[in-house]
Parts: C-alpha cells; sequence; structure tokens
C-alpha cells in the first residue's frame, strides 16, 4: 500500500512539471491556435540562465529565481515580438514549424552559449527532503505541486474574473471579431507567450533543481505534449490535471509492468483516451458549419 | 518559339507537359544524374544519395501533409517499419532482396491503416501528435520484439542484388536510388492529375464539398496514409541499406521534422516543391558549412568548439527567414525567377 | 564519349597518385581526422575524447613532428546519428583525403561505419568505446585499446560479488546496446556465482525520472545496485535513492566514472563503487598527465578533461609511435604493420598496450575504484 | 407520374430545438421547385437532410424510388444528387477545370495504383472526363478563367464553377443553395437562364432555396414555404402571392396592411 502511495505521490510530482509546461502549451495555443513546439526548449533555457545567476551570485536563491523570472518574461515576450508577430496570418503549419525551427536553434543556442555537460543547479534550497508521512518528497517536488495548484487556481480566476482574460477568450473564440471590439488581438498574444514562458520558466527550473541543468532537459517539453492533449489543447486548467494524469500513469506503468514501458506510458494513454473523446478530456469540440 | 499555351486535343490538355523542352532537359537531367556518381568522389556521391532517399520519404509524407492536408509528426515511425521489414527476412532469414522491398512498402502500408484509423476522428495538431505517439511506440517495439528484430543490437545489412545486378558499389546504389525516386516522382504527379489525387484534394481542401461529391472521407484518409506509409517505408528501406545497419539509433526524430521542413520550404502541396525542398534541406548543413569556411581560419578557432552549434543555429534561422519571407516556399521563388526572365525587362 | 575509357583513365591516375604518396601525407604535413559526437547529450565523452587527441598530436608536434611532418587533425562531429557518421566519414576520407582516422564515434555508429573504414583501408584507432563488433571478427585496419563493456561489468560484479557475498542484488540498465553488453556481463557473474538478482529492468534511453525505478529497487530489499546509466541516468538513480533513504551498496560504469558525475550527484555519490581501466585522478601519472595538457592546449579544453580523454590520448600515441616507426616513406600498409607490432607500449596512464598478428584489440585490465565524494575523484580500492 | 424526390414527414431536432418539422414535399423529373422562407426556416438543414450531410430524426427520403435511410451520405453524389453551398465550397488551391473534375468523381473507377501509373483505363478515362468538363466549362460560358485558381476569381465566377461541379456528377436532382445571393441583376439573370437549360439540356430536375423572389416567381414550376421548421404552403408561383399565410410569414400580420405595395412586388 505505501509502495502505491509513494509511487502516486512522485508521480503527481513529475506529472506537476509536465503539467506546468502543458499549461503554458495551452495557453498560446488558445489565444494564438498554433502549438509551440519550442516550449521544452524555453524552460532548458530558463533552467541554464537560473544555473548562470546561481553561479554569479551564490547564497541568494530568490534572487536567482526572481533573475530567472525576469529573463523569461524578456524571452517570452522577444519571440512574440521578433518571430511570431510577423508569421501573423500566416498558415498555422507554417507558424508550427517557426517554432519547431525556434526549438532547434534554442537547443544548439544553448550548447553555444553554456556546454553540453549536466550541470546541478545548487541554489541552496530545493533539495532537502521534506516527509509527508512515510512518503519523501524533495522540496522542490513540494514546490512543483504547489506551483501548479497555484497555476490552476490563477487562471481559473484569471479567465473568470480578469478583463485579460475574458478578452483572452474572446480572442480565441473570434479573433476578428474580438478586434472588432476593440481587443488588441497581439496585445493578447504578447501576454500569453510571456506567461508561457514564464510558467515554462519555473517548471525548467524545478526541474533543474531535481534532476539537473543539461541540454536534454527539453525532453520534458515533449513530455507534455500528451499532457496538453490528453487535457484539451485548447484547455488550459485541463492540461495542467494532464500533465498529472500523465505522470502519474507514467509511474504506475514503470512500477507495476515495465520500466520500459513508462516513457511511452504517456502516449499509449492519450492514444486510447482521443479514441473515445477525440477532442481531450476537457476541450472544446469544433462545430463545423455547413 | 512558343507562344502561349494552345492545345488542339483533350490528351494534349491532361499530359504532364506539352512543352518539348522540359521533356529534354528532364531527359538529360536524368541521364546526368545517373551517370554523374561514376564521376564524384564518395562524399558528394553520399549527397546523391542521401537526396534520392530523402525525396522519395519526403514525396511519401507529401501524399499525406502535402495533398491530404493530414499532419504527420510520426513518419519516422514508417521509415523504422521499411528499414526493418527489408532488413529481418533479408539479412537475418536469406530472402531475395526483391521480396524485402515488398515487405519494406506492404508493411509500413498496413500500419499505415491502423495510424489512420485515428484520423477519421481526429484533426489537425491532436492528429499530428498521435503521430508523434505512434514513432514512439513503434520503436519501443522494435526494441521489445528483439526475438525478430535483434531489439537494440541492430541489423547489419548488405548491398542487395537485384534481378542478376550487384548494387554493391555507391554509385550503383545511387543508380537504384534515382530509379526508386523517379518512379515516386512520376507516380506522385500521375496520382496528382488522376481521381484519386483530386479527391485527396478535395478532402484537404474542403471535406464537406468532397463528401458531397460522392467522395468517401474515411476511405480516402486511409488511402493516403496507406499510399505514405508505402512510399515512405521503400525510402526506409534504401536508407537502411545506404547505412548498411539498421538500428533505432539510426532513425531520429528529428527525421520527420526535416521531412515537414522539406515540405514548407519547397511550397506546401506541390511534388516538384518537394523535390526542391529536398535539394535545399539536404545540403543546407554542407552550404552552412562552406560558408562558415569562407569567414576564414580565424572564426573557426574562435568557435573551435561551437562551430556544430552555430550551424545548427543557421538551420533553425534559414527555416524560420523562409517562412516569413517566401512562405510559397522555393516552387514560388522559382516561379517568379522564370516570370521575371520571361518578361524582362518589362515587369509584367 | 567512350565512357568505360574515361572511366579506365580516371582509374589509372588515381593508382599511380596514390603510388606516388599515400593520401594524407604531404613532405610537411601528415593529415588525421577524427569522427566523434560533439553535439547532444554524448558530446560529454566526444569532446573529451577529442582533447585527448589534440594533446597526443599537440605533444608530437612539439617534439618536431612525425619525422619531421606536423599532424594536422579534421574533426568531425556526428551528433551520434548514424547517418551523419557516414557522411562525415566519407568527407574526411574523400575530400579531406586524411591519413589516418584517431576516432570512430559510439558503439552503434562506429558498427554502422566500419564497412566504409574497412573498404577506405587506412589505419583507424576506434577506442571511443571499444565494443567487440569492432574486432570480432578483427578486420585488418581497424584496432581498439581499452575494454570491452562485458568483460568491465564481469570484473566488477566478480569483485563485488566476493566482498559482499549472499546479497541481494538489483541491477537497472539502458535499453540500448550498451545497456545490453553490461547485461551481458553481469550475467556471466550471476550464472556463475549464483547471485540472487531479485530487481533487473531496462529504462528507456534519454529517461530522466527515475523515481518510479528506484521505488522497486527499494521494495525488492535489493542490497546491492548496479547503476547502469551513463551519466545524467546514473546520477539520476542515486539521487532518488538518497530521497527514499534506501542504501544499498551502489555501482556503476565508466562512462560515468567522471567528476562531474559525483558533483552532479552531491554527497549521496560517496562511496559508489565504479571500474575502469584508466588510472584513477589521484595517480601520479594522471596528474603529470594533467601538467603536461596545460602546456599543450587551451583552459576549454582542460576543463574538458576527463577519463575520455586518456583513453584517447593512450591510443592516438599508438598511432603515432607507428607512423614514427614507418619512417619517410609513410604508408598505410607500413602503418597498419607497426601497430599491429605496438608491443609493451606504455604510459602509466592505462596497463601497457600490446597487439599482435590478427590481434586488433589490447585488452586492458581493469581496476575497481571507489568514489571520494570530498575530492570529486575515484580512488582504487585494495 | 412518379416522384423524383420524395420527402415524407422528415423531421430533425438538435438538442430539443426542431429545426426541421414534419416536412414532406416532392420534386417531379424535369421541374424545377424553390424552397422559400424567412432566415431560419430551416431551409438550409432541409438541404443537408436531403443530401445526407445530415441524418433524419424521423421521416423517409425516397430518390427515384430508394429509401435513403442507412445509405452513407458520400453515396448520396452515386444516387443522383447534386449540390451547390450556400457559403462557397470550392477546393480554394485547385484551378477551375481540376474542381469541375471532382466532380466527376463517382463515374470514374481508377484506384490509387492505375491513378500512379495513369496508363490505359485510366488514360482513357481522364480523357473521357476532361472532354466532359470542357463541355461544361462551354456550357457555363467559363472558358477564360479555366486554369486560374478558383481561391482568385469573383464571388459570381466562384458560383458558376461550383454549378459546373455539381453538374459534372450528372446528377439527377440539382440542389442550389442561394445561387444568386451578392450577385448583380445581370449575373442573376445568367445564372436564370442556365437553371431553364439544365432543365431543358440535361433534363436535370433542380431543387433551390432562393431569397431572391424574382427569379423564384419566374422561374420555378412550383415553391414551398418553410416557416419555422414546418411547411406552410406550396403552389405554383401564382398561388404562392396570393397565399395569406406566406404573407403573414414574411411580413407579420401588421406588415400584410401596412406595406401592401411590397406584397403587390413579391407577385409574377
Amino acid at each position: 500500500m505505501q509502495y502505491l502511495v509513494d509511487q502516486i505521490v512522485s508521480g503527481i510530482a513529475v506529472g506537476a512539471i509536465y503539467g506546468l509546461i502543458a499549461m503554458g502549451l495551452a495557453l498560446i495555443y488558445k489565444s494564438t491556435g498554433l502549438a509551440n513546439f519550442a516550449q521544452g526548449e524555453m524552460a532548458m533555457l530558463i533552467a541554464y540562465i537560473a544555473w548562470t545567476l546561481a553561479g554569479l551570485m551564490p547564497g541568494h536563491p530568490w534572487l536567482v529565481v526572481g533573475g530567472a523570472l525576469v529573463a523569461s518574461v524578456v524571452l517570452g515576450l522577444a519571440i512574440e515580438r521578433l518571430i511570431m508577430r510577423p508569421m501573423l496570418g500566416e498558415p498555422v503549419f507554417a507558424t508550427v514549424m517557426v517554432t519547431i525551427a525556434l526549438a532547434v536553434i534554442l537547443r544548439a543556442g544553448a550548447m553555444l552559449i553554456w556546454d553540453p555537460y549536466p550541470h546541478a543547479l545548487d541554489i541552496g534550497i530545493g533539495r532537502g527532503v521534506v516527509m509527508l508521512g512515510a512518503t519523501g518528497l524533495r522540496e522542490a517536488q513540494l514546490a512543483a505541486i504547489l506551483t501548479l495548484m497555484a497555476a490552476l487556481a490563477g487562471f481559473w480566476a484569471f479567465f473568470r474574473y480578469s478583463r485579460i482574460g475574458k478578452a483572452m477568450r474572446a480572442v480565441a473564440a473570434d479573433s476578428r471579431a474580438a478586434q472588432l471590439m476593440g481587443i488588441s488581438a497581439a496585445r493578447i498574444h504578447a501576454i500569453a507567450w510571456t506567461a508561457s514562458a514564464v510558467i515554462a520558466g519555473l517548471a525548467g527550473i524545478f526541474f533543474a533543481l531535481l534532476y539537473d541543468v543539461s541540454p536534454n532537459l527539453y525532453h520534458v517539453g515533449l513530455k507534455s505534449f500528451p499532457a496538453t492533449i490528453l487535457g484539451g489543447l485548447d484547455s488550459v486548467l485541463g492540461s495542467g490535471f494532464g500533465g498529472v494524469l500523465i505522470g502519474v500513469a507514467e509511474n504506475l506503468a514503470g512500477g507495476y509492468l515495465a520500466s520500459s514501458i513508462k516513457e511511452i506510458a504517456g502516449f499509449i494513454v492519450i492514444i486510447a483516451v482521443l479514441m473515445i473523446r477525440p477532442f481531450g478530456l476537457f476541450g472544446e469540440r469544433d462545430i463545423e458549419r455547413v | 518559339m512558343r507562344s502561349g499555351h494552345f492545345k488542339e486535343s483533350i490528351p494534349g490538355l491532361i499530359m504532364l507537359s506539352d512543352s518539348v523542352p522540359v521533356w529534354v532537359w528532364s531527359g538529360l537531367l536524368l541521364v546526368a544524374l545517373a551517370l554523374a556518381p561514376y564521376a564524384m568522389n564518395a562524399y558528394a556521391l553520399s549527397f546523391l544519395i542521401l537526396i534520392l532517399i530523402t525525396g522519395t520519404g519526403a514525396l511519401g509524407l507529401h501524399v499525406l501533409t502535402g495533398c491530404t492536408g493530414l499532419i504527420s509528426l510520426g513518419h519516422v515511425g514508417f521509415l523504422l517499419l521499411g528499414a526493418y521489414a527489408y532488413a529481418v527476412p533479408v539479412a537475418k532469414f536469406g530472402l531475395p532482396p526483391l521480396l524485402g522491398f515488398f515487405f519494406a512498402g506492404a508493411v509500413p502500408a498496413l500500419a499505415g491503416l491502423v495510424v489512420g484509423l485515428p484520423s477519421l476522428r481526429l484533426k489537425g495538431l491532436y492528429l499530428a501528435i498521435t503521430t508523434l505517439a505512434f514513432a514512439f511506440i513503434i520503436s519501443h517495439l522494435i526494441i521489445e520484439m528483439s526475438w525478430l528484430t535483434d531489439g537494440t543490437r541492430g541489423i547489419t545489412v548488405p548491398r542487395p542484388r537485384l534481378l542478376g545486378l550487384d548494387f554493391d558499389s555507391d554509385a550503383r546504389f545511387a543508380n537504384l536510388c534515382l530509379l526508386v525516386a523517379v518512379l515516386t516522382l512520376f507516380a506522385v504527379l500521375n496520382l496528382g492529375r488522376s481521381r484519386v489525387g483530386r479527391a485527396l484534394i478535395a478532402v484537404r481542401d474542403n471535406d464537406i464539398a468532397a463528401r458531397a461529391m460522392g467522395i468517401n472521407l474515411e476511405a480516402y484518409k486511409l488511402k493516403a496514409f496507406l499510399t505514405s506509409a508505402f512510399v515512405t517505408g521503400i525510402a526506409g528501406a534504401l536508407f537502411g541499406i545506404y547505412l548498411s545497419f539498421v538500428s533505432i539509433e539510426g532513425f531520429p526524430f528529428l527525421m520527420s521534422i526535416e521531412a515537414l521542413a522539406i515540405l514548407i520550404v519547397g511550397g506546401l502541396g506541390s511534388a516538384l516543391g518537394t523535390v526542391l525542398g529536398t535539394v535545399f534541406i539536404v545540403l543546407l548543413p554542407e552550404a552552412s558549412r562552406i560558408a562558415f569556411g569562407l569567414l576564414g581560419s580565424q572564426a573557426e578557432r574562435l568557435f573551435s568548439l561551437g562551430a556544430h552549434e552555430i550551424r545548427s543555429v543557421l538551420y533553425g534561422v534559414v527555416i524560420i527567414l523562409f517562412l516569413r519571407f517566401e512562405p510559397r516556399g522555393l516552387l514560388g521563388l522559382w516561379h517568379d525567377v522564370r516570370r521575371l526572365w520571361v518578361n524582362w525587362p518589362l515587369r509584367y | 564519349m567512350h565512357f568505360r575509357t574515361l572511366m579506365a583513365a580516371l582509374l589509372v591516375m588515381a593508382s599511380t597518385a596514390a603510388m606516388a604518396q599515400q593520401q594524407g601525407v604531404t613532405d610537411k604535413e601528415i593529415l588525421l581526422g577524427e569522427v566523434e559526437p560533439l553535439t547532444g547529450p554524448p558530446a560529454l565523452l566526444g569532446i573529451a575524447y577529442n582533447v585527448g587527441t589534440k594533446i597526443a598530436i599537440a605533444e608530437a608536434n612539439k617534439a618536431g613532428g612525425v619525422n619531421g611532418r606536423m599532424l594536422k587533425l579534421i574533426v568531425e562531429d556526428d551528433g551520434y546519428v548514424s547517418a551523419r557518421t557516414l557522411q562525415a566519414l566519407r568527407k574526411l576520407i574523400e575530400v579531406d583525403k586524411i591519413f589516418a582516422l584517431t576516432s570512430l564515434s559510439g558503439s552503434g555508429a562506429s558498427v554502422a561505419a566500419l564497412p566504409v573504414v574497412e573498404k577506405a583501408g587506412l589505419p583507424t584507432m576506434a577506442s571511443i568505446a571499444p565494443i567487440s563488433q569492432l574486432f570480432q571478427p578483427p578486420r585488418k585496419n581497424v584496432f581498439a585499446v581499452g575494454q570491452t563493456y562485458e568483460e568491465g561489468m564481469y570484473q566488477l560484479t566478480r569483485y563485488l560479488a566476493m566482498k559482499f557475498p549472499d546479497k541481494k542484488w538489483g541491477i537497472l540498465t539502458q535499453d540500448d546496446d550498451y545497456g545490453a553488453t553490461l547485461k551481458g556481463g553481469f550475467g556471466m557473474t550471476a550464472r556463475e556465482s549464483k547471485l540472487n538478482v531479485v530487481y533487473q529492468a531496462d529504462y528507456k534511453k534519454g529517461q530522466q525520472d527515475f523515481s518510479s525505478e528506484m521505488l522497486k529497487v527499494r521494495s525488492s530489499g535489493a542490497e546491492i545496485f548496479l547503476a547502469g546509466g551513463v551519466i545524467a541516468e546514473t546520477v539520476g538513480m542515486v539521487r532518488e535513492l538518497e530521497k527514499l533513504n534506501a542504501k544499498p551498496v551502489t555501482a556503476m560504469f565508466w562512462p560515468g566514472r567522471v567528476s562531474a558525475t559525483l558533483k552532479l550527484m552531491g554527497p549521496a555519490g560517496d562511496g559508489i563503487y565504479a571500474v575502469d581501466y584508466v588510472e584513477a585522478e589521484d595517480s601520479a601519472a594522471y596528474k603529470a598527465f594533467l601538467e603536461k595538457a596545460k602546456t599543450l592546449v587551451g583552459e576549454a579544453e582542460i576543463k574538458a578533461i576527463n577519463r575520455y580523454t586518456i583513453a584517447s590520448y593512450v591510443s592516438t600515441r599508438v598511432l603515432i609511435e607507428a607512423m614514427r616507426r614507418c619512417g619517410k616513406a609513410l604508408t598505410w600498409e607500413c602503418t597498419i604493420a607497426e601497430i599491429e607490432k605496438t608491443e609493451n607500449f606504455k604510459t602509466g596512464l592505462m596497463g601497457p598496450v600490446n597487439f599482435g598478428k590478427g590481434v586488433r584489440f589490447s585488452s586492458q585490465a581493469v581496476r575497481i575504484m571507489r568514489a571520494d565524494f570530498a575530492t570529486l575523484s575515484y580512488k582504487p580500492v585494495e | 407520374m412518379t416522384a423524383l424526390l420524395g420527402v415524407e414527414a422528415l423531421t430533425k431536432t438538435f438538442r430539443g430545438l426542431v429545426a426541421v418539422n414534419q416536412i414532406s414535399l416532392t420534386v417531379a423529373p424535369g421541374e424545377v421547385c424553390s424552397v422559400i422562407g424567412p432566415n431560419g426556416a430551416g431551409k438550409t438543414t432541409l438541404f443537408n437532410l436531403i443530401t445526407g450531410v445530415l441524418r433524419p430524426s424521423s421521416g423517409r427520403i425516397v430518390l427515384a424510388g430508394r429509401d435513403m435511410a442507412g445509405v452513407p451520405s458520400w453515396r448520396f453524389a452515386e444516387c443522383g444528387i447534386g449540390r451547390t453551398f450556400q457559403n462557397l465550397a470550392l477546393f480554394k488551391h485547385g484551378t477551375v477545370v481540376e474542381n469541375i473534375l471532382v466532380g466527376c468523381h463517382t463515374h470514374l473507377k481508377s484506384g490509387i495504383l492505375e491513378g500512379a501509373v495513369f496508363f490505359g483505363r485510366t488514360r482513357r478515362e481522364e480523357i473521357a472526363a476532361r472532354a466532359w468538363v470542357e463541355d461544361i466549362i462551354d456550357f457555363l460560358e467559363i472558358e477564360d478563367i479555366r486554369d486560374k485558381v478558383v481561391g482568385t476569381l469573383s464571388y459570381g465566377q466562384q458560383k458558376r464553377v461550383e454549378l459546373g461541379r455539381a453538374l459534372a456528377s450528372r446528377p439527377k436532382l440539382l440542389l442550389l443553395d442561394e445561387m444568386v445571393s451578392g450577385m448583380n441583376q445581370e449575373e442573376t439573370e445568367d445564372i436564370a437562364r442556365f437553371i431553364l437549360d439544365i432543365r431543358d439540356d440535361f433534363g436535370i430536375a433542380v431543387l433551390m432555396i432562393e431569397h431572391n423572389m424574382r427569379i423564384v416567381m419566374d422561374i420555378s414550376d412550383r415553391v414551398h414555404v418553410l416557416d419555422f421548421g414546418q411547411k406552410i404552403a406550396e403552389g405554383t408561383p401564382a398561388e404562392i402571392s396570393r397565399d395569406t399565410a406566406v404573407a403573414r410569414a414574411y411580413f407579420g400580420a401588421a406588415g400584410l396592411e401596412a406595406r401592401p405595395a411590397e406584397v403587390a412586388h413579391v407577385g409574377p
């Protein structure tokens, strides 16, 4: 029994990181209609920046995290303004390819600026073990779970109550109509990219604290795809839950079936779910008009 | 000199091209490509072979993504299946290579039907990510079924002997790849001007209208998957033979992305664009290597350990610039150049 | 145009050129080449290996070159993708026209490249990952210095089995050929010593989170655990065990025997067993090598040095010595013959290197070591 | 006379909303029928039911004596139904010729392999299809735009291409959904002439949804009037123009008295 609980809890912990990245993916999809294939790379870049900052300012964990988040705001804005905005109005396929190219650039760029060696992100906190009953969790795992919960609550309130959140929903529903109503789509896109970069950055920092900073940190982005598909590409909250479900599914597959099946467990789950619900668990079905 | 497009008969209207110069030049190009391998060094030849194999595979993806509008991120799965479907019977059980090529097409085609089933219900990015999942599952299955595939150890594949002809030298093998690539190109071009090809395009552009025209959407989406997987599988077999060693690691996931980049850069939806895109994308790393070399040894030393990453960055930047400034792809660029050539000094 | 005549003429020209002087050799220069992963995760090994070649070449050049000829190295990156390995090799051999190869990339890629190298016939050192396919059956021109994973694993587990008898064993390996050979070596010991194996599994290459696997290890009651990852994976396993407060005797393999691994593991890595055929960091020979290297290559290269640097340095030294013995008339034929004659070649960084008639693998004795976190190094056990 | 199309007590509900309620109508061979009614009367839903895009909740559709229940929607074209769409539904990256060729789909037989080889039967078939398409292009007087990509054409031209595509499938019954909306007087008259020629030259029956009363009254043999999903009247144009229920549906009871001039305009 304790074994099962341990498996589920550590599944939730890793799933929280998938979930955060998946929420960023869904946020961009919801407001701009494209899947950002560079989401994992954004997380990787911020983790590297955090690592550099940690080297410059040892003993100031909050400065490091704060600095990294400022960097992710800049990153999000820069990507939106310099790369994505000029692509407005181009076919979705083309813009998706742009994000793939961006992923290639970020991956190689990180190796160019830093190096291919794995590094430990040591900011003095996050690595200690907290006991929840008989189950041990690292501080950063707990923080990832709490951040995911905060993000879920925050986005729920944001879409429901804030002016920008409502505007974002309007742009998602019909960008032209929203524009006619005086909502600037470009501004909404900038906000979506920035917010998405920030949560990807947070996820990257958690990931780096728990594992390491290395060029293949971007793999975590690949995991968030099943998460967001499971939850529904256009459902920000659903994607967050989807991440947790994928994390737990992986750990149960690894813990009870075979370790080798663990890495593809998420993909098997989404194929099964999509056959029943073609738009994910929480996604909205497109309504076609003839 | 020809003036304008006047055709005198219906057969003339449906020809691939009614222009004599086009046929003559294509023929000359073909002869040149067939003879060039015997005069090239092995390095240049490896690019030619890669272009021919990649082109075949990209045409396979073109049928699915370009014609039918179904995005696949998992095409590397079909390549892998094709390579293994050739390697297992030929290298492990000693069956004739011709039979191996049949399996290399048929096995992925069957898998294509299975992967195609979700496409009846899924759209756009949902489908794209399902195909991605498929690619991961295929490589997992290949590792798991080690009694058949030798798992992670990989299979060494000899050069084939077909119909009494040996293809052991690279030049001969290039001829084989040329034959396959040209046949594929012809088949895809022909498909484009026949009933099935038009139906696929109809499914892509407007599925409801397509259905009203009597097109069975489900059947045609499955046909697109089947055809695409078949062609891609053959390319996979050729790639395995070229590598002479078939293993999971020889087929990295990036190949799926590269294939999509080829379609985009070439001009989505056009077979000729796919050919242009293939040449461009395969040669891009080499071109950037040369460009980098021109900067001089100073620059090269400065980035002694980073030159490779710089090339990767360049690769990404070129793709973004292309999408940004020439969304019609290389084919569009080619049309512009041709128009400029014909009309100059007038603008139009 | 008579095509056949033209071809024949070209062939004659090519062969006469070869007779006059072997490719890659001029009066002043000898061109060497190597292919290895310099991008992507395996770059950690490739870059370190590359530094070893550079050090060996710089050392030879500083001493006046090989019989008056300076050595020059062309490096190609394959990102550990077989297709790129093949292409890089074709470029090195056909375009750059190198004289010899100092490296042939990692395991899977090097096996794929073998036919090309064998056909070309140039002297080739393949010591980055000396797997048995490289030298069994022996190829005329392909040499490897080092030890196979199977043998290393066999020795490591035999040592542990004797030191900790009657324990429960667990092993987790990567699902590729590297992992398969580790499993093979372990299997030999397991059969021989009738080990009680309570946990055995494969993880997917590239996996980062090992929580479910380590929970399984803990619940299986394993007292000795073999972490069969490369670097990040081994670190992940050890740190997960630390979190779970499980403390089996842990051992890892030589790709992970670099100080970077220990730094990443933190205190949890202290006392971990490892195995290697390259001298440990605190040995006199290693320290002397480091001092010498500082005079030969730049700071960035020095930072990249690890055990792979040594493996490459020794392997390249063997090649250079063979070329030196050939004298002024440097050919492939002679170099291959001279490498074959290598006997009791000592660097102090490994055991003596020996080849012989039909012997293409210089099998190195392995040593069991233990990690010392305080100094971030590995010390041989008594 | 046996009807070409028989619709019997057709009903379609969407989540409780009744869009089409117990509608019955017939179209005889060689007849031009119109369906009129205010916006939201259920006209397009009725068309979607007849063409198989939607499944009826209850009721029957009989085409040339065949009950269409259980026939998959893509087979409706084979059974002899052609249609145009209210909002253009062309294959916008294809040329005019390619679009019309898609209409020939059901009359061609070649499969993937035959298409890829393009020899023998396929070639003969394609030549015949192309000749037929050229006839249609001549008929619709769109020779000059035949090689243009349809996405670049004007609205009126695209409508003609769509008509051509529907004709290419050699239907027995042609359903036209708001063919002339957005067209000027001259274009409208051209279309009216085409519709009559289609009936007379090709022997195809036409069922059309139309808001333009002039064309309805000018060329229809019979008119069906829908309101709130129900059929409120049927008859010749002359009968319909006198029907008070129709007038009420269009203008309301008050409007009937307030705007007699417009009612008069509806007349033939």
